[in-house]
């Protein structure tokens, strides 16, 4: 998929969200990109549920080994100090908290920070992955997705109408619009995408959506 | 003492499978998947099975075969979202599926795999996933008790294994495979090399013999493995 | 601990239980030296709980590595095949299952198959180690232990009296008397060491003892 | 990206251990236990612990130490017939000992380490050990709720571990360690030797980085892990 300078401003402004010393898992799709944005010499570990820790740079074609691969199928390699496991141990990492972090993609999150983004009653329902564990076990959780589905629909809503991935499990979205973060007041814009006003976002978005006081920072 | 030797031709050691069995698979996506013991599956013709495996492949590799050629009754797994028939069947009813978070199932057949009846836990608490499943309270928590998988009969893919049994998968191939090896009544693995006796290190073994029934050698590796180009 | 000539004809008795292609776990104590009975080319895998399938032979103090003991702390070795592994998957071998046979110690045998060999309440309580699982789950249980207790008492008796290891679990009990099988009629007499008599066995048993019709086949 | 260092010196890593805090060490019998890190304990006088490890060691030997101290107010445990004073404390009542089966409390801890909270199982059942134990009806047969056991801070002995924390253990000094580092709220890991990122095969990797906190360099082994002469 081909993406806007929107999008890849939003990328590169996910990956200002991982801090030094994190064990991060990137979520199939738009999450996956962010790995093209961190430098070479930062400290990060990069996890994939089915079974390395310390992710390295995605391989081409010709360089690809056809035993490495990433939980979204992409060709992956190792960096020194990388480690292989089976799906169990993998998981176990995630459900005892030792993920700093993860980012994943989403149906709808709603403002009380419910993800559903497995499950399209009647249309599509391709299963939940690791998608369940990793929304309810990672100390955080950041959405990174498309603001509206290709209808135009809004993914931000007062509440899922779509089967629930995990509740409340959601601290941040992060869209080619803008930087919104689950508070108990519901969603509160943070960062605006250079040259958008805050109406359209707000227009874009299906839920109540606060405004911070002052300027908003853009990206 | 010595260790007793376990190599099987394929043709008998699938042989041993009997339509309705519940078969586990490993692999995730391509790494891992035994593409041979499917292949040799489908030559036998066994069906009306249950398979257990973390995803249904892609189209035209795997799994998708026993799907093409209605071999399967049911389906564990965790995502079928890269096949469209495995997604179409469930739609029409032609197959039954039943979905488990990923670590769930792996923790499941682990379960069964260590002699456990169970394990209790709050993942998937809030979905439809645990909709049904037995309820505990546990620290004054509502926990979910989620039963142990077992399996007639697990098919591996080994990057190596010895003539013991013991193995050893390759990278991010070894997923499902050490959970399956100790949660079926037979295990066979197929494997891209056959070693002799103490040519793994006993420290590197991923599966210990004990687990393994059948260890059959791949004359050929499927093109399966291949690598592809994605968009 | 020397072994009379009676003892170590019971061992030997022992080490013809196991069957070609058998996994087995010899228990701390008398079980272990059943090891130094078995044929250098006779296939069998030997299981020990602490992390090891593949037992080799027991090591001189000069030959020893430090990390590579068995259950009972004595210095083993390993043969070509072997595999370490943790206490997890050890136990998960032993659960499912996997065992063929285990043989192992006992302060008290029932003749309904209760073993109870880990607990004397008020005087000695080593704890139960393995051996719980040892007991419940080996698909063959053989006791191997002295007929009496140090003080002449039978170990062999109607009705176990310490705490349990395991209910109706054991199948076999060999001692330096006799060999013994668990019946649902109770302890039924199979073999009798060469020179003794089976009275002087009936005698030194704590429950009724069903004999063979014909002779006894001795060892 | 690269991996972080986690190496960190003995003293400062033990400091973060409260007294009363729960502390899982590894080891069966001696291979795997971490004298040194338990020789920085009594050292720096930390007490009121909870210790949950396989066994007690034997006199004059790492949790020996710390009984003959009087540090220890609980052992959760397996066996402890090597170790005279722990029996001698257990039936004085100086210490509280918990017995478990040893593959029921591997999978405790291992339960704890995956984040579950509670197996079921049948081993045990007939026995004083799961009294008052909560019971579960599954498959028409009772069977006994165990509950995960996690801990403030696992103490592991490795034989070798990276600067990013990847261990590699040898031989039986395994056991409950790649247990015990997924259970722990902090992991602290002594190693034989520390070898740079890369030197350890990704492949065999016993416990992987993300699960442990602090890796402590030993400067000499101690004199507990020597073979000694049995009778």
């Amino acid at each position: 998929m081909a993406l806007s300078g929107a999008h890849d401003r939003m990328i590169a402004r996910a990956a200002r969200e991982i801090a030094p010393g994190m064990v991060v898992n990137l979520g199939i799709g738009l999450p996956t990109r962010v790995i093209g944005h961190i430098p070479a010499d930062f400290p990060v570990c990069l996890h994939t549920e089915n079974g390395l820790s310390g992710i390295g740079p995605t391989l081409p074609y010709e360089a690809a080994d056809r035993n490495l691969i990433d939980a979204g199928g992409a060709y992956v390699s190792t960096i020194p100090g990388s480690a292989f496991f089976d799906s169990a141990t993998s998981f176990a990492l995630v459900r005892t908290g030792r993920l700093d972090l993860t980012m994943l993609g989403a149906f709808e999150v709603a403002a009380n920070g419910d993800l559903a983004n497995w499950k399209i009653p009647g249309r599509f329902t391709p299963g939940a992955g690791g998608g369940i564990e990793l929304a309810q076990k990672a100390r955080r959780v950041i959405v990174l997705t498309t603001h509206t589905d290709r209808a135009g629909n809004p993914k931000l809503v007062s509440r899922c109408t779509l089967p629930l991935t995990a509740a409340g499990c959601v601290a941040r979205v992060l869209t080619e619009m803008a930087v919104i973060d689950v508070t108990p007041q519901g969603f509160a814009l943070r960062e605006i995408a250079e040259g958008l006003d805050p109406a359209t976002v707000a227009a874009a978005t299906g839920a109540p959506l606060s405004l911070p006081e002052g300027e908003i920072p853009t990206f | 003492m010595k260790l007793p030797d376990k190599t099987t031709a394929m043709a008998e050691a699938v042989a041993r499978i009997p339509s309705g069995a519940t078969v586990m698979l490993s692999g995730f996506g391509v790494p891992g998947t035994p593409f041979a013991l499917i292949q040799e599956l489908l030559r036998q013709g066994q069906d009306n099975l249950t398979i257990i495996k973390n995803d249904a492949n892609e189209t035209g590799m795997g799994v998708d075969h026993l799907l093409a050629q209605g071999r399967i009754r049911r389906l564990i797994t965790t995502h079928i979202g890269l096949n469209p028939r495995a997604v179409a069947m469930m739609n029409a009813g032609e197959i039954e599926v039943e979905f488990c978070a990923q670590g769930i199932l792996a923790e499941r057949i682990r379960a069964g795999g260590a002699g456990l009846k169970a394990i209790v836990t709050d993942i998937g608490r809030d979905t439809e996933l645990t909709r049904g499943k037995p309820r505990l309270e546990i620290g004054g928590d509502s926990a979910v008790v989620e039963l142990a998988l077992r399996c007639d009969v697990a098919l591996i893919h080994a990057a190596r294994a010895d003539t013991f049994g013991n193995l050893a998968f390759a990278a991010t191939a070894r997923n499902f495979a050490p959970l399956i090896a100790m949660a079926a009544d037979m295990v066979i693995a197929e494997a891209e090399e056959i070693v002799p006796l103490g040519a793994l290190p006993p420290d590197h073994v991923h599966t210990p013999g004990p687990f393994v029934d059948h260890v059959v050698a791949l004359e050929a590796l499927s093109e399966e493995y291949g690598v592809v180009r994605r968009a």
